[in-house]
């Protein structure tokens, strides 16, 4: 079993993504959408959370492209390890997934 | 992907309430589809971390704000068979609350000549993580 | 694969509307079924036909109505969000003695338990919200 | 004390328009003035004639209709987010093509200057929203 | 000059508490409505947050009663020196300011 | 309460940014009022704080979103006297923002030959909260 966590707010606005990080499994996948891309920029507070989290829960991370752009995050300005995905990567991740799971 | 029973899949629902009631309608409107789902005799668990730990609590009294308190309704899910409230500890630490501040929900169990046992477990983060991954389907509002 | 979709959110101010479209769109593209986008809480206003936004905006409303002729997808309306919300179908507006139906093409007005069934009998449920 | 109103959500979904309510309720029981309560973004959803919420729950809509019908209050929508959401009075169905007016009593239809007025024109302007 | 600031959110959901309390200035007010009020239930991590604000800051906190009611909150579970005003008391508390300030 | 200036009363307006953009549409209604606003004369300022300074972030694009990009937008405030607009620090380096990231925006000085000038001021929590406390109206999206 597997899970596909969506956190579709700011790690600085909301509690959704340090309550999902505090939900997973290893194994599980972490999407970030919309506002929560924002969360996903290297050298800020909440990237270096979710670069700990890379590196403690076994976890995969991964960033919308499309709302990375609208946001003004290029691709290097990431956190490492996070991995880009567009819309049709976020469909593969909820098929590879057993269910998901919305953070709202 | 669930078992079949009585004709229908029988699929794990988990409701994930993070937020309080009255401030927004989504605690309102996950009671209503539980309440809903109870007629699809699926096995249902809810699941209240965060500020949804307030939808239990005690002693709600709405006629200050206008609002109808719906709380009573969380004792008739009993009745419907839905008996597995899952409470974060943590999220009632963190808020100052303990499970006396929280309402006595119970069922009768009717494999134990219908003995009334607390619907309401207590489980820390980790249960928590681990009862999500046992889920089919997980509503969130 | 079997996909149903929660959009718990209305257009405009969230863009979880949005998202959910592109999703949609996606996994469509990709060859999976979509089995029903279920539109709860202020969802329901995805689904009114008075919807006219400026030219140079998107028309959610039309691309969801397009969407779903197009790869017959099944859109509801949460029936007891639209009482509360005025959104009303032939069938709302003369039980209620109102003179309209402002539901737009494609969309229908249904119960919760649509909403189960598509838990049910989807193979994923994603849910898009605020 | 002149107070105007700015209310940024719909009714039902979030608290922001029953806060308001009651605020501007307590408001003018105390003598106090509301030269007008503007409905922005999700808010002119507060406005809908077509809401039905069952019996037993609140009637936004309603409430604020007699409010302002009591104490003269100046309701006002704001029109862009009118066309966007879905609501309409005559005038703007006619123009749009549409056959209905979902504009409940004692609201009105007009543009975002009426709300920078409201803030020139109150001695406080207070904000609801989510 | 003083402003009165309304918090309308609880601080584990969303950082506007934390925002308004690092903009406020000696002299203002902060009012607690809607989910706001749970930050001000004593013995909790925000409610410990606020007490310290209270010490600091020379802001006087006060939190809606009928929010409170709403929420189980009973006045003898607030944090010390918090006040509960009706709407009335809401009302005059804008009056009583020069400004009233939401943090959305 | 503000000061009378061609038959009419001019206040301080405040615009409080706080949210970024196209997450939800407050960003693009605050800065609509903005415009609308300058229409009546008033002394206008926006503030952005907390994730609202990504609203004027370089480099946005929505393409793939399917919503229009109006941020070229705050590069017409200058011709509409609309120059202060004033940035947290605190809220940029949380965030690992410089003043680099974002968009250049600029308006020419009547006073000074028309000269260009940077519209944007970073200011420290303290200032933006001494700047709070001398406004008529706040208005916060």
């Amino acid at each position: 079993m597997s899970i596909l966590h969506t956190v579709n707010k700011s790690a600085y606005e909301r509690n959704a993504l340090d309550s999902c990080l505090g939900h997973t499994k290893p194994g599980d996948s972490v999407l970030l959408i919309e506002d929560g891309v924002i969360s996903a920029r290297a050298g800020s507070v909440a990237g270096d959370k979710l670069a700990a989290a890379l590196g403690e829960t076994g976890v995969s991370i991964y960033a919308l492209g499309a709302d990375m752009a609208a946001r003004g995050i290029p691709e290097d300005k990431l956190v490492d390890g996070v991995k880009v995905v567009d819309y049709a990567g976020f469909v593969d991740l909820a098929a590879e997934n057993d269910a998901v799971e919305a953070w709202l | 992907m669930g078992d079949m029973s009585e004709g229908g899949t029988t699929k794990k629902f988990l409701y994930l309430n993070r937020k309080a009631s009255y401030g927004t309608v989504y605690a309102l409107e996950s009671l209503e589809v539980v309440l809903i789902a109870a007629a699809f005799e699926q096995d249902v668990s809810l699941a209240f971390i965060d500020d949804g730990v307030y939808q239990i609590i005690k002693g709600q009294d709405t006629k200050g704000i206008g609002m109808k308190n719906f709380s009573p309704t969380f004792n008739a899910l009993g009745d419907y068979d839905i008996n597995k409230l899952y409470v974060e500890k943590e999220s009632l630490d963190e808020r100052g609350l303990t499970e006396d501040d929280l309402m006595p929900l119970v069922y009768e169990d009717e494999d134990d000549d219908w003995a009334e046992k607390p619907s309401i477990k207590i489980v820390n983060r980790a249960e928590m993580a681990d009862l999500m991954q046992d889920q089919d389907v997980i509503l969130s509002f | 694969m079997k996909f149903g979709i929660l959009v718990n959110e209305g257009p405009y101010q969230h863009q979880a509307s949005d998202s959910a479209y592109l999703f949609v769109k996606a996994a469509l593209e990709k060859g999976h079924e979509v089995t029903r986008v279920f539109f709860y809480h202020d969802g329901v206003y995805n689904g009114t036909s008075y919807s006219v936004p400026p030219l140079d905006d998107r028309q959610i409303t039309k691309q969801w109505s397009e969407l779903a002729k197009e790869y017959d997808v099944d859109l509801v309306l949460c029936v007891a969000a639209c009482q509360r919300r005025g959104m009303m179908d032939d069938g709302e507006a003369e039980r209620h003695g109102k003179g309209a139906n402002n539901v737009a093409e494609g969309f229908r007005i249904s119960g919760l338990g649509q909403l189960i069934e598509t838990g049910i009998q989807s193979d994923r449920l994603v849910t898009f919200g605020d």
